[in-house]
């Protein structure tokens, strides 16, 4: 309980002392307004930048999420199967990218690799206006269609990034998993891959759980990172914000705030899961 | 070799890179785009008869970005040194701010001479990739000079104390000595350190555009749009204040 | 009827592999495949670019001779700081996670909500932002400089994965060595000393290398408060060069083989450390 | 007998790197045949059976079961192991699944059943193992000795024609070990081929036509139940014996 | 006799949450004398005798041992654990540790006793469990039998008045548990006192002076050894033994 009221009153002394310390001016109505205002014209409340930024980060966290999921379920299958060339494959791109500073990453993925990858695809050359990403749905999900393709640049390199320590975790799961348990599923006659999706896979999800959620909410605070590549997300046009307002503190308080936010709501969301998969054996 | 004047024609649109930097380019309270920059990059595209799209990078992003073709044009208040010539093209300049500096009224209250500065003890700030930087380190050689991604991240460290003053591109000083009035001044009555010249940064070995931006800025030097536009945005912030979200 | 008796019981058959091998070559070269497709893919984009390399002009990031005298350039410079950043945060923030594994671990409650708070708090929000309130904000008022704001920021994130680290590993010993413990009469402090933290140390020591790695990397984000370790060289010369995929390039060989060579000297000493077992 | 023998075994040798684990096996068990595998631990007894059905490799010498050749690696080794149920000293359940789950699961996706009728078969053997009653709950649910029931049902299940044991009683209470040997007993005289490594001699006595004795990975002595026991002709052998009536 | 018991056990209560694991036991132990704890699985042998030296926190009833009181959560519970020894199903024993180390740490750390000494003192007790040549050796190198063995020095080079066993030769293989068996009856012979926990009742009727039944909890029934095993009076206890003996 000392130890307790001790971290208190330092709490309390930092508080009091930033006013007659730090020379600043505090002011939260500029920043306020950059996360939503009054339309001119129509007289409704709008989003502003950093609500806008805000749901950038969303949308790539729900993205991001899924895709890294997705290579790391795979990446992490291939980590721990028989054929030589797919441990290789996967144990190299596991060391890249765990080795490599992100930055250095995103710019080698960016500027060269997506440049071939997307106008092959013909990611390039959508039409802005057809109805297919003009609509209602697809702003919802993907944002403005004029900046999808630097949306989806962004997204992949974040997924790609993630997927690496998905990759370990789910690696690290599957080897959890008691010998046993393989050999009674060979024993009953059970094809390898009938074998991971009904024995192995179920068992070690539960496993893996906790670690994922972490490693899900680090995805939501590196998704920053890619602003480097121009993709408007929160830390990005809380730069700008920053920059154009001069106040700083207000901006990244606020900001912290939000990543905070839905951080927390997702480790929430993901405790649940954790709890319904563990009451569902017993 | 196709120019990028050509793709930018059949496009339809020019797309231009830059960055936030008061008063170059900013946000409005609507979280629109505003700013000298933003204003001669509008009046090149129209005269280009196309769209103008703006593509806000990063700083540190912003050079390989150009180089990978995500944008054509950088107009982002980039200034012209040798060694940044050597990878990029540069047209002729379309604007030539001062820098001045701000102190820490503080710290250099016996500050007397601007060789005072001049000093190992003495740290000096400016916002990474600016000119200012480069005139810090001809001006000042013995002092440390730390650099900031940001005006605002710099500026704060003047006002903490932890550094003696900070260089910036007129009129941005002023602004911030009329907010902290009593913990900084302009150093030396706001003389001008060094004038910049900011240009347009372009790829290499596109000849064609070189040319036509420059022309471009050479006639709108000619017929005073530049300057207009120049003295609305740089003379003071009374004019676009109530716009701007800034102080 | 099948192959004779092999004569030596002791030595497996030889040869048994020779079938097997070939099938590796194959595989490993299923591999290459791959990456060459993806190396190719690398060179395509860069030659696309008409990129125009200037490695000439690297040298003087790393040295210049002035009158047979080394002046040392500001890479050199940047990992030095670097180093030293990254070690001090490291060593901090193992001790950080002690301390805040055993507080979760402990009984009193007092301890284990500090914990959490911190835990929560520091894992939630983005380290950029953290940085940005701890030097502007905190340090003024407690009164560090720059580099201490930096490398406390960096331990305390850290910090916090270390504890789960730890923890995870201290609750990974059965428990039954906790009760041996408790039946031999040992001190709560000398059960931890001899018994739990020695044999959790091999549970622990691969993902806390997985963490030191990264605190090299993290270490990078210093650069926003103008503290001048490698990245922020970088960020500077890319300013004044604009030579940003020459200076990425040697920035990323410079860290990789840091952190490479660091996950190489962990694993010798992991090996050293279960030689005694058997 | 005029049948060819169930599982034919000849000169089986394995290796651990370089410890071998196996030498020179040689054993046939002929169709309705109980053989009762017993020797010390880590004499191979665990390794043999396993290589049955190749949950172990060996390096040389032949495995047939059911006429078909077992060799490492081989393609089609789940139409091998659908004829040879395994019974493991640990349950092996799968702790995720109902209890009929854990049974139905064999015949679903091995053999192509349909769900109702592997439903049917699986209560079936449940019945027969004597816990019909307890086929929703999950194995954590259940004691020791009725998880071993479940899984010499769920063995059952894939209506083998040969029911590998290894040392199916040893991780159960004391209490729980008499049930699974009955159920065990019940299936011997329904004229199942085992091979049982075990050592509860009364069940080797009362069940057993052979028993073996293994040790370092060798077969040592071969003997029908009574001679073994009573009179065992290797010295090995009567060492092991003296050890295991000694308390 | 005129001693004080050494254990004393009186109304002890515990539960798990809402399970209650015991309830109203009453147990004293005098100075030599040898119990031996039997029953069904679950029935709390185990969480009774761990109570004695607090590995489990009781919360009604007392336990005294050696005349102290023992309390939950109460100080100096090192002095009391001091006096108490215990040898686990599973040994554990600290696999990092050389077999000296494993039984030197208790004496140096607890008793406070100097380096040689205590190896002096534990190579003494590993002479007396007959494996003095493997004190260099690690745990995970000796057979089970030999680890159990070398747990049971451990206890002993504390210098207890008594020793809790809990079922120490369950986990071992039927050829380890002679030697085993064999140690515990030398100590008891020795005059040690002994409350053990076991299902062997060749063990039993060789050395216990009295055999405690539990089930459910609770004590059922507490008889001399020949008189429990050829006619237990309540009936759970002649089920128990039936089972026991059905195999
Ligand atoms: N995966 C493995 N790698 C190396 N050695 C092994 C492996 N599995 C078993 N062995 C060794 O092979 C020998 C035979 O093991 P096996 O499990 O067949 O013995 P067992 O007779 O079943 O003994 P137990 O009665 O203890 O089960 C042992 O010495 C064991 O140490
Ligand atoms: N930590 C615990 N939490 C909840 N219940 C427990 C815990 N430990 C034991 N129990 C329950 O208390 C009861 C008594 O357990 P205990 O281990 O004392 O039995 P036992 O007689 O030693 O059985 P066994 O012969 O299987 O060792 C059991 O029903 C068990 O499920
Ligand atoms: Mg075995
Ligand atoms: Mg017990």
């Amino acid at each position: 309980m000392a130890l307790f009221g001790l971290v208190v009153a330092a709490v309390v002394f930092v508080a009091w002392r930033v006013n007659s310390v730090l020379v600043y001016n505090w002011d939260w109505s500029r920043v306020l307004g950059f996360v939503a205002r009054i339309d001119g014209e129509t007289g409704q409340w709008v989003s502003n930048l950093l609500l806008q930024g805000l749901f950038t980060t969303i949308r790539l966290a729900f993205w991001g999420t899924l895709l890294a999921a997705i290579i790391g379920l795979v990446m992490g299958y291939w980590r721990t199967c028989d054929t030589l060339a797919l441990r290789i494959i996967s144990r190299t791109y596991v060391e890249l990218i765990r080795n490599i500073p992100p930055l250095v990453f995103i710019f080698i993925f960016y500027f060269f690799i997506s440049s071939q990858l997307f106008p092959a695809l013909g990611l390039d050359s959508i039409d802005r206006d057809s109805p297919w990403v003009d609509n209602a749905f697809f702003r919802f999900a993907f944002g403005e269609p004029a900046l999808f393709t630097n949306f989806l640049s962004g997204l992949i390199c974040l997924a790609l990034f993630e997927a690496a320590y998905i990759t370990e975790i789910v690696r690290a799961g599957i080897q959890s998993i008691d010998r046993g348990q393989w050999e009674a599923g060979r024993a009953i006659g059970l094809s390898r891959g009938n074998l991971l999706r009904d024995i192995i896979f179920p068992q070690a999800i539960r496993k893996i759980l906790p670690p994922l959620a972490g490693q899900f909410i680090t995805l939501i605070k590196d998704s920053a990172i890619i602003s480097l590549i121009s993709v408007q997300e929160l830390t990005f046009l809380a730069t700008e914000v920053a920059a154009t307002t001069g106040k700083t503190f207000e901006t990244w308080i606020l900001v912290a705030g939000m990543y905070f936010a839905i951080c927390y709501l997702f480790a929430f969301v993901f405790a649940r899961l954790e709890r319904r998969a563990g009451r569902a054996r017993r | 070799q196709e120019s990028v004047l050509d793709t930018i024609q059949e496009r339809g649109t020019l797309t231009v890179g830059m960055s936030t930097f008061v008063p170059w380019a900013m946000r409005s309270t609507e979280g629109e785009l505003i700013g000298f920059e933003i204003d001669v990059a509008t009046k090149l595209a129209e005269d280009m008869g196309v769209e103008v799209e703006f593509v806000p990078t990063a700083w540190s992003g912003i050079i390989p970005a150009l180089l990978a073709g995500k944008f054509d044009v950088i107009i982002g208040g980039m200034s012209i040194t040798p060694q940044r010539n050597l990878t990029v093209n540069f047209t002729a300049p379309y604007a030539n701010s001062g820098n001045q500096l701000a102190a820490n009224v503080e710290l250099t209250a016996d500050f007397t001479d601007m060789s005072d500065f001049d000093d190992t003890s003495v740290n000096l700030v400016c916002r990474r990739g600016v000119v200012g930087c480069d005139v810090l380190a001809a001006s000042f050689p013995r002092a440390n000079i730390l650099q900031f991604d940001d005006n605002a991240q710099a500026l704060q460290e003047v006002l903490n104390g932890n550094a003696h003053a900070i260089i910036a591109s007129a009129p941005e000083p002023a602004f911030w000595v009329e907010d902290n009035a009593g913990t900084i001044e302009l150093a030396f009555g706001g003389e001008y350190l060094a004038r910049g010249n900011e240009a347009f940064a372009l790829r290499k070995g596109d000849p064609d555009a070189l040319n036509f931006f420059s022309n471009w800025i050479l006639v709108n030097q000619e017929n005073g749009w530049l300057e207009e536009r120049h003295d609305y945005w740089f003379s003071g912030r009374k004019a676009w204040m109530d716009v701007v979200a800034t102080e | 009827m099948n192959k004779a008796l092999a004569e030596n019981r002791d030595r497996p058959p030889v040869g048994f592999n020779a079938g097997r091998s070939a099938g590796v070559v194959w595989q490993v070269a299923q591999a290459l495949l791959v990456f060459g497709a993806l190396g190719w893919l690398v060179w395509r984009g860069i030659d696309a670019m008409e990129y125009r390399w200037q490695w000439f002009r690297v040298e003087p990031f790393f040295f210049r001779m002035i009158d047979g005298e080394i002046i040392w350039g500001p890479l050199v410079r940047g990992l030095l700081l670097t180093i030293e950043i990254a070690a001090i945060a490291g060593a901090l923030a193992i001790g950080i996670g002690f301390v805040t594994a055993l507080a979760r671990l402990s009984n009193s409650f007092a301890a284990r909500i500090l914990a959490t708070a911190y835990l929560e708090a520091i894992r939630n929000t983005p380290l950029l932002v953290q940085l940005f309130l701890v030097y502007f904000v905190l340090a003024p008022i407690i009164g560090i400089d720059r580099f201490w704001a930096g490398v406390l920021c960096l331990a305390f994130y850290e910090g916090s994965f270390a504890a789960e680290i730890i923890r995870g590993g201290l609750r990974g010993i059965d428990r039954g060595q906790y009760e041996a413990a408790d039946a031999v009469g040992l001190t709560t402090w000398d059960k931890y000393r001899y018994i739990i933290v020695p044999q959790s140390m091999p549970l622990i020591l691969p993902p806390l290398t997985g963490l030191l790695i990264s605190t090299i990397k993290h270490s990078a984000i210093v650069s926003v408060i103008a503290l001048a370790e490698l990245t922020t060289q970088g960020l500077n010369l890319v300013s004044n060069t604009f030579m940003a995929f020459e200076v990425w390039f040697i920035v990323a060989g410079i860290y990789l083989v840091l952190t490479v060579s660091l996950s190489f000297a962990i694993t010798l000493f992991e090996h050293i450390l279960s030689k005694p077992k058997r | 007998m005029t049948h060819p023998p169930l599982v034919e075994i000849s000169g089986l040798c394995k290796w651990y790197d370089d410890f071998s684990a196996l030498y020179d096996i040689n054993l046939s068990v002929a169709e309705g045949e109980k053989v009762v595998i017993c020797g010390p631990s880590g004499s191979g007894k665990s390794t043999l059976i396993r290589c049955i059905n190749q949950l172990e490799e060996h390096q040389q010498g032949s495995i047939r079961v059911a006429g078909q050749e077992v060799r490492p690696g081989m393609k089609g080794i789940e139409a091998i192991r659908r004829e040879v149920g395994m019974v493991f000293q640990s349950f092996n359940l799968f702790p995720h699944m109902t209890i009929l789950d854990n049974l139905t699961l064999g015949p679903m996706r091995n053999r192509g059943m349909r769900g109702d009728a592997a439903r049917k078969l699986a209560m079936e053997y449940l019945d027969k193992v004597r816990i019909a009653e307890q086929a929703g709950k999950y194995p954590p649910q259940l004691s020791g000795g009725q998880q071993q029931r479940v899984a010499i049902a769920r063995a059952l299940c894939m209506q083998p024609r040969i029911m590998l044991f290894d040392e199916p009683t040893s991780a159960l209470d004391p209490e729980m070990i008499a049930g699974v040997l009955e159920v065990m007993e019940n299936l011997a005289r329904d004229g199942m081929t085992m091979i049982v490594v075990t050592h509860e001699m009364g069940f080797a006595r009362r069940v057993a036509d052979r028993v073996v004795f293994m040790d370092q990975g060798e077969i040592v002595e071969t003997a029908p139940p009574e001679q073994f026991f009573s009179a065992p002709r290797s010295n090995r052998a009567k060492q092991f014996l003296g050890q295991l009536l000694a308390h």
